[in-house]
Parts: C-alpha cells; structure tokens; sequence
C-alpha cells in the first residue's frame, strides 16, 4: 500500500484518507502519524456560516453512533482565508466537501473554490436538503444528483468528486447519472438517517430528532453499496463507512474500491489512519489480481 | 500536549453509596493534567466511543477519576480487574483559570460534580488562595466521603445531613470567594443566575473529545455554538445559554 | 404490556412476536417462555419446496449478522399438513409469512391458506426477487407492492400484513401503496442487503455474495423507518429491527408502533422474546399518552 | 432436553502449541451430554452470537472444551479469567451413534477435531467396544498431549513425530473399525473417500444451535439441505456433499 495512487485526478499518497466531518480541517486532531494519511476531506461548508444543530447532537447505538451537527461551519471565505494556506504547505492532498441547498449554491461555492491554493478537489455532499424540491436529499434523485454534479463540473477546473447518498432504492442509477455529469470519482457512502428514542424523556435522543448513523455497524451495507457502484461506474470509486481496521479497508478494496476512507474510527483512536495503512502492508500481495 | 497511553487500573475504593474512585497508571497524564481538565477513556471489550471523565485526582503517575455506573460504559469501568488496560486519552480541555492570591475560591459541587473539585484546590492553594468547599448530594449516604479545602458545608436534599437544600441553599454568604462549580446542568444554570462569573465545568456528550466532531456543542450566549472538548469543559457561567444545554446526566441531585 | 391486543384484525397474546426466519414454525425453539409470546410468524413459504442457499450462508457482522437463506422450506402443502394442525392447538397466533416470485404465486398461497384452521393471518414478504422484472424486489417499488398486496387481500378473508423492505429511497411512498391496497398492518422492516469479504480466499463471505444484515446494527434505522412508516398510514405498524431488550422494544414503541417482532435476539437467548415481555412491564406507565 | 446455564469457568490447560482446554460448571449439560454433543456459549462483553464447541470430557458438573483461538469468540473465552460466566446452551445435536460391542471403533482426529473423541471414547468402552485412536497435526508441538484409547497412533504433516502424512495415512489397516472421525471438513471428505459408513462430526457457521435459523446447512447427497446443529453435526461420511461443505475453519493440518 506503500506509494502514491492517482484516484479521479487526486494525488494519494495512501489509500487511506480521512473522511468529512472526522478530522476537521486536518488541523486538529492529534497524535495522528501524518506521513500515512493518503489525503483529507475538510469538514462539510456552505458559501455562508452556519451555527449548526442544538444538542444533544450525537447518540451511541450497538457499534455505531448518530449524528445531527447540520453542517455547522465558518462559511467558505473563512475557510479560504484561515484553513486553505495551511493545506497548501501539507505534502497530502485536502479536497473540500461542498454542501449546499439550491443548485446555483453548490455551483457558487464551487467557483469560489476553483483556483484556491491548497485545495486539491472538490467532495460534493449530496446528502443535503433540496430546499427547492421540499428538503427531499438531492442525492435520492438521479437528476438532481446529476445537476448538483454538472453545475459544479462547469465552474471548477478542480478534480470533482461526489458523496453518494446510500438509503437509495438503486444507488447505480445514481452513481451513473453522476458519472455522465462528469464527476471524476465517486465516495461511497455517506451516513445512513436513523433514530433513536429517550425512555427518560419519551423523546428523540437527537435535538433534531433524525441523525446520519455511522461506525462499524453499517460496514457489510457500505461495502455492498460500494461494491455496487464500482460494479456500475467506471471512474475511482472511494469506499467510506465503518472502517476501523486495515481487515476492514480491505474488504472495501476487494469490492472494487481504488482507496477509503475512514470516519468514526479516528473518533476511537485519533491514530486509526495511520494504524490501518501500516495493517495494510500485510495485504499487499492481496490486491494484485488473482492468477 | 495530549497522549494516548495504555493505563492500567491500579486502584479503586468506594467514596459513597453507588460512587467509586478509580486510579489508572497513565504517567504523562498524571504530570500534565490541570483542575477541570478530563480523560478520554477506551474500553476493549467495551462501547464503540470513548467516555470522557473530569480528572479527580493526579498523585505521581497515577490518574484518578470519581463514578456511578450509568450505563454500558461506566459498568464495564466498574468492572474492570486490577491490571487491565483501558486507553486513556487525555489531558483534554480547558481547565479552570485562576489567578494568583491572595484571595477565596467557592467550590460548589452537586453529586458526581465533585470530581474535577480535589485538583482545583489543589491548584488553588499552590496559589496562595483559600478552599471552601460546598458540597451537595440526594442524601448523606451520597455525599462524598473525600473533601480537601480550608472549611467544608454539606448540603443534602433530604436534609439528612447539613443544610436541608440544595449546594446553592448552603454556601454562606461570608464563604463567596470566586466561585468554582460542577454539578448537573441545570445546577449549573443556577448558579450562573446567582454568580455570572463563576467557572463552570459543563458536560455534553462527546463524540471524539478532541475536536472533531462538533458533537459536544454548548450554546454560548453570542449565538454561537463551541466545543466542550476543546473551548470547554469550564466556562463563565454567564456565557452560556442554560435553556439551550440539555440536563444530560440524571445525577442524583436536584439544582 | 399484559393483556392481548388487536393489531390489524389478528389478536396479539402480548405486544412482542417472534419474527419470521427466526422462530422456525414454531416448534422448534427450546426454553421460551410462551407465556409470553404475542404470536408468532412462520418461517417465509413459497408454494412449492425450496431447497434454499448453498452454504456459508451466515456471517457476523459488528452488531449484527448477514444471512442469505435463500427461503429453504417445504412448500406450502407440507406446512398445511405438518404444523397448521399444531398451531391451531396454540393460545397465541401464528401467521404465515407468504412469498412468491410472481403476484399471481402470492396470490395462489393466499388462497390456498385461506381458511386453514391454525393460520391467524398472513404476513406478506414483499422483499423477493421479482423475476418478471429483472429480480428487483416487489418492495422497491409502490405499483408492484400493490400489486401483490391486493391480489393476496383478494384471495383471502385472513388478516393481511405486508412486511416492508428497508432499502428503498421513500418507505412512505410502499406503505400508503399497500395500505390503499388492502394491508391490515404494516411489519416494519425487513433485513437490509449488506455484504463482507473473508480476506483469505478475497471472495465474498457467503455462498449468495450478498445476505440480508440483522440485529442490534440496523435499529436506529429500523427505528427511524418504522417511525416514518407509522405516521404515514393509519393501520398499525408492527416495529421489527435489532430488539434485544425491553428498552428496545419501548423504542418501537414510542416510534408509534401497536406490536413489535424480535428475530436475531432469539438465536442469542432462546427466551428473548420472554424476557423483554417481562422487561416492559416496567415501562407500562410511559406508553399512556403524556397529559 | 436442552438447558442454558450460567456457566462459571472452572479450569484451563494448555495440551498443544496454542491449544487449551476449558472446563466450565455447567452440571445439566455435564450430566446429559453424549459423544459429538455441543454447547453454544455465549459471551458477554463479546460478539453478537454464540459460538458452538463440541464437547471434549463431561466431568462431574464440569464440561470441558478444547480450542485456539481463531478469532474474536475464541480470544474472549481465553480471555476469561476464574469464576467469569458465560452462558452454556446444551447439549444440542446429534451426537455418535454406538452399537454394543464386541466390536472396535477407530476415532480418526486431525488437529481441533479431538474435540470429540475423549468422551467417543468413554462411550466406546462402556459399551464394551475396543478403542484405537489416530490423531494427526501440522506437527509434533500441535499434537494434543491427552489421549484416551487402548491404542494410539499419531501422523504430522512434517514428519516430526509418528507417521509422516495426515491421520488417514496413520490408521494401520489391522486397526480398521467402525470409523469416527472429526477435522477439517477437507480432511472428513477423504475419509468418506475410503469408509462411506464413518460417522464424521462436521462444522458449519451457526446461528442460533437451536434448529430454527437454517444457518447451518449442510448439503446431503439426498440432495437436500439439513441442519448441522439439529440432525447433525454427526452423519454418516458417505451421505454429504463434500464439493459443496465449505472448509470453513483452517485447522492447523492438511487432510
Ligand atoms: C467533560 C466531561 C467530564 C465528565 N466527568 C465525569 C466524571 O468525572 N464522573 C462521571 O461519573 N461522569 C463524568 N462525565 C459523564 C460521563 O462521561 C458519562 O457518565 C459517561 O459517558 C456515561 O457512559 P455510559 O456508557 O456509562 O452511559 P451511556 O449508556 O452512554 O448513557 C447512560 C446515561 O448517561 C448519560 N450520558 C452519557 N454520556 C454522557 C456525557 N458525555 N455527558 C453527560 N451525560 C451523559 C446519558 O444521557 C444516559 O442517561 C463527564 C462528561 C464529560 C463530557
Ligand atoms: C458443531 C461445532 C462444533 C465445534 N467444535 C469446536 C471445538 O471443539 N473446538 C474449536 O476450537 N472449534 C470448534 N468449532 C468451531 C468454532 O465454533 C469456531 O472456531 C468459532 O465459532 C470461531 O469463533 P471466533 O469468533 O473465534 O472466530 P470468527 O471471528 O467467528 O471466525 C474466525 C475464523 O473461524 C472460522 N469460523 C468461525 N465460526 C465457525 C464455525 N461455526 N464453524 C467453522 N468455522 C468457523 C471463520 O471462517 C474464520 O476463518 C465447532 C463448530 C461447530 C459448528
Ligand atoms: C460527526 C460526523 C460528521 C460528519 N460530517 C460530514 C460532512 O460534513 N460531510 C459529509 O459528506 N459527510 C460527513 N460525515 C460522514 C462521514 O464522512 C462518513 O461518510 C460516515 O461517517 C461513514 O464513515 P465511518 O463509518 O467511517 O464514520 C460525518 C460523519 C460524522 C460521524
Ligand atoms: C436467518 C434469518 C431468516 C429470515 N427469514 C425471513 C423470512 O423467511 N421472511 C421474512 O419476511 N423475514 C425473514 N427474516 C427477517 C426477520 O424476520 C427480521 O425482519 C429481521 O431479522 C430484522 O429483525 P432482527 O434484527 O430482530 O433480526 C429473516 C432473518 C434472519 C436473521
Ligand atoms: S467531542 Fe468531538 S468535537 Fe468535542
Ligand atoms: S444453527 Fe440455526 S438452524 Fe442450525
């Protein structure tokens, strides 16, 4: 696993990348061993600031754990102005994960992007509310996915990926209809929605009552869906949900994944990363293709 | 400065009904740590997340935290043997600030809110101030047994011992120095109602407790959403938005 | 929780069953406590035998487990003839979760079990390949769940339940279908596909590749989709979806569901299902409606 | 009748390069249970499902199992420490079936596959029948140090003790009885090969143990599929499918 990797137009320098909302804006966590991270993607941002959801905002189920944080960020020219300067000086690639609530937000933010020292691509967050189509996740539509994708492709020379959003009755339709609209490769998956009740209370244990499910638990639905969309797309596909150990990505590289990238784990072990690339040199011979 | 050793369990000894203080070998930890800081703490076999414990006490490589069981990880804690290892992440956050004497510090602490409470007086005294400590519980079997100030006054809400009250009802308006609390959320709020400039050590859940995740959000009152893990967990009292921080935590006290 | 309860048109013992799959017919499960069983649902039947899946056939998951059965069983003669006359001795329900690869065959089972003394009432597994339309399951879509739903309701003077499949991008839009349709009640959910990898031999853990994941894993999302199901029709929802304890049920249960079913849990504790009937008595007061 | 019993454990012995024998106090299983029996234990903290072992002696209340750990079930039960409980369901399955002697019976046993063998043995002898055991391993250190037979004959696949091959290779042809064998299911195919009427205890994932989950199938020549835990896990070597019985557990021989 050792060398870089070329993954829809990104330099890697691992397979292993931390995923969106888990490491920040790669300037927090500590005791992570940087030389193996392959790559970040920043934590979801908007054009402007957003306060995010009221707490509670995350829950532990059996090997998993909710969230609702709502995007909360700076805003795109904070990002720009106190993050995208570090990136630059970092010798792994930082893509940014753009969120937005129309079609033209996704496509301003993207333009703003184009061109920002230290940014290497752009991850598109499907998983938002389309404000315009009653909050239904532009990601749950083959053409509003396609949309979001092509009027970010129009306004970036950046390498574009896209966040596939997995409770989908056929998330091939999606990942093909994200393809032809010129994304470069895709991320499977984001989290899926899920609940859970407060006997105390009677309520949510989420303030915002719905939260995106993550870690272990959801790891045999991810590598399915990953498995499907490298099966029905041809560009990269970056395979993402419950990985925590090297035994782990490799199942996701065995389904047809490029590279993954890795979440909750790093909430665990802030080093998980850098744990799971060095597991994985015990796999290499693995990956050569069957004789 | 933030490590992540293995550190096994080395004590344990009851300090009220249902409470029990727990001493881990996590040298780094132990030398660093200040008052109101906490411990990120891993179980294998155990829970997915870690669990964040304010730091009781820290003598020579020795970390101790102070627990009820509560739930799956707090029993798995309480269960441990001699000699098994939890990972213990930590020091995390910001402590308690304080500044030199002379001077009097009011430790006012609800239930388990005791726990940062030895290490700030602790940090006080090498500081040249005066301890009093106000301590509250259910009843007296709940109170803890370890107090370590200058004067010490009891509140209990059954009134079996000390004033018949809550911690708040029993601080003596001669013993209001500057005002250190912990407790549940909503003891807190009281107190930022009576002292706005009270340092409070607030609790939240917590995804990472290192700032990632944005999970341990505290409303602050310019808008703002910040990090218990990171801005946090002690705070002005007055900054906080308390109608907006939920009770979490069913501590066996009222505020 | 004591006392029976009628949950569309079939007459509970207590509010918990005992799910499809993971109860046999009913006769096999030692040391449950059938004091306590609300009723049970046979395991899924075609018309005609199955000989089912080659093996591995299960595999663990974190939290969970991935099975790929394949509907092995007898047919719906042998069924008639081996355990309805048992089942009609029973003081709880038993109703028979029916399957076919075509409406018509659903249509067939149901009359065919219409009548049969020992049956209370048919759950219909609407997540089978539908091998009329290129293997998607019947569930996927709202045309052909009505479908079968009105040809089985049709067909039968028995209680009809339709059992959701999870993994469609809006369960909603199912349920209002099969509720138009004639469904009595909703079982919410069925298994999620899901996949692993064994690294040793880089294929896929089970002989089917793919396998239906259950247990603790999926019940925030089976939470959040029951919750969904319950506020968008007006028949009872039957909550199904990693319940191992009381508290679990109560989760289901403050989601707006009438029942729930417990299936893995039966597999790690033959009386789970006893106990959490015992467990919810503490709850009793919680399910009143808050003044 | 099958019991689930809180099962303290009792004692623990190494009899082979990482391979050890655990003695739970389970009475009811211990009392009933017959030869090629299971228990399915489960563990708490530990994985979701329980894990099935064969039964290796029946002593007294303690049933006794012997393994290595393969993986997270296995690690957590030799991880146990003295007097910790798991829950014991059994005896489940279809064990060896014996005809009174005179008569002789060969127990044929690769690596884990002795699991059943010791109490195939007590059953053998109290029915009068003669007892020739052959056990085979990767190599002398993987051998099990305890055997229970009037004659034994031992094979390694590197030829560092007894005959230089697999168990098959060792049964000396004057030896050949009625067959019990038990290993890696690659290695039960061979004896099939050669004594169609073998009783072989196979192993399959299983779900629940109890019959109702259809986990456990295994392919019979019939054509269909059945349980291993409910008609099996003993049948007769000619009446399985072997091309489609997975290997599944990598035992430490080859057949
Ligand atoms: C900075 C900080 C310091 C803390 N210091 C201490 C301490 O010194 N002693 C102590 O006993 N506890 C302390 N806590 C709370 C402690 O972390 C929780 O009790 C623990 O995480 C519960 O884990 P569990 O698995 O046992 O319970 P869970 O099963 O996770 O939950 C059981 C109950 O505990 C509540 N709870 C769970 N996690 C938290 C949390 N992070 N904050 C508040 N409520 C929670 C839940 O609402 C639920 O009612 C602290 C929390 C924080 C954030
Ligand atoms: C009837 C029966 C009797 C058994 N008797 C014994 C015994 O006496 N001693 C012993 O050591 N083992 C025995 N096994 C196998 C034992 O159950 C598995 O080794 C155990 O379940 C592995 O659990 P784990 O969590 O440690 O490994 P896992 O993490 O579950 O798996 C690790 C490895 O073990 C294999 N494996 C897991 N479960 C099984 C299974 N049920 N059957 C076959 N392979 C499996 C997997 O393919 C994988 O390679 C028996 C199995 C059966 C069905
Ligand atoms: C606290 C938290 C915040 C997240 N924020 C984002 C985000 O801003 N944008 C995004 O595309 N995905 C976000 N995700 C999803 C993760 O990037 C990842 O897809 C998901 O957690 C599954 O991977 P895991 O199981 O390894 O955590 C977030 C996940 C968590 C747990
Ligand atoms: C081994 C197994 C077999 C199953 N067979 C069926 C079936 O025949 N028909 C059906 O509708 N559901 C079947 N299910 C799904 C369960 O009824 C239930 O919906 C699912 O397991 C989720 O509940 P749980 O998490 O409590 O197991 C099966 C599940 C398992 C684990
Ligand atoms: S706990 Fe994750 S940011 Fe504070
Ligand atoms: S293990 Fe479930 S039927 Fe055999």
């Amino acid at each position: 696993m050792s060398g870089s990797l070329d993954v829809g137009g990104v330099r890697l320098k691992s397979p292993v990348m931390a995923a969106s909302g888990t490491f920040g804006y790669g300037t927090e966590v500590p005791l992570c061993d940087r030389r193996h991270l392959g790559g970040i993607v920043s934590k979801g941002i908007f054009l402007q600031p957003r306060l995010g959801t009221p707490p509670p905002r995350i829950a532990e189920t059996p090997s998993g754990m909710l969230n609702a944080i709502g995007l909360q960020g700076p805003g795109v020219e904070a990002l720009i102005r106190d993050y995208a300067p570090q990136w630059a000086s970092w010798d792994f690639p930082v893509l940014v994960n753009v969120n937005g609530e129309t079609v033209g937000e996704y496509a301003e933010l993207a333009a703003r992007l184009d061109g920002v020292l230290g940014v290497s691509g752009l991850e598109i967050n499907i998983s938002c509310p389309n404000v315009r189509e009653g909050g239904m996740f532009f990601g749950n539509d083959p053409r509003s996915a396609a949309a979001v994708t092509s009027a970010v492709r129009q306004r970036t020379s950046l390498p574009v990926w896209v966040k596939l959003t997995p409770a989908v009755t056929d998330i091939t339709e999606i990942a093909r209809a994200c393809e032809e609209a010129g994304a470069d490769a895709l991320s499977a998956v984001n989290t899926f929605v899920g609940m859970s009740f407060d006997l105390q209370s009677r309520q949510p244990r989420l303030a915002f009552h719905t939260g995106g499910l993550s870690g272990p638990a959801i790891r045999p639905l991810a590598v399915y869906l990953a498995h499907r969309t490298a099966r029905a797309v041809s560009i990269p596909v970056v395979g993402i949900g419950g990985i925590a150990a090297a035994e782990d990505a490799m199942e996701f590289l065995l389904a047809g994944c490029r590279a993954v990238q890795v979440g909750t784990a790093t909430f665990v072990d802030p080093n998980a990363i850098g744990k799971i690339v060095e597991g994985l040199r015990r796999y290499e011979e693995l990956l050569r293709p069957p004789d | 400065m933030t490590y992540d050793v293995p550190a096994p369990l080395v004590s344990r000894r009851k300090v009220a009904r249902e409470m029990w203080v727990l001493g881990f070998e996590a040298a780094p930890i132990a030398r660093t740590v200040m008052a109101g800081q906490f411990v990120n703490l891993l179980m294998r076999p155990g829970p997915l997340l870690r669990r964040p414990f304010s730091v009781y006490r820290a003598d020579g490589d020795v970390v101790e935290i102070v627990l009820s069981a509560v739930g799956e990880g707090t029993e798995r804690l309480l269960d441990l043997t001699r000699g098994e290892l939890v990972s213990a992440l930590g020091p995390l956050g910001r402590g308690f600030q304080l500044d030199a004497g002379p001077g009097r510090v009011t430790l006012i602490s609800g239930g388990l809110g005791v726990a940062p409470m030895p290490l700030a007086a602790r940090d006080a005294r090498a500081l040249g101030l005066e301890v009093a400590w106000v301590h509250g519980a259910r009843t007296q079997a709940e109170l803890c047994s370890e107090a370590d100030a200058d004067r010490y006054y009891w509140a209990t809400d059954d009134g079996s011992t000390g004033v018949h009250g809550s911690a708040l009802d029993a601080v003596p308006p001669s013993e209001v120095g500057h005002v250190l609390a912990c407790g549940p959320n909503r003891m807190l709020a009281a107190v930022a109602a009576r002292w706005p400039d009270a340092q409070v050590a607030v609790e939240t859940y917590m995804g990472c407790g290192t700032g990632v995740c944005l999970g341990c959000a505290v409303p602050r009152t310019s808008g703002v959403y910040d990090r218990a893990c990171t801005e946090g967990p002690v705070y002005r009292a007055g900054s906080i938005r308390w109608a907006d921080l939920p009770a979490h935590l069913h501590y066996r006290v009222t505020a």
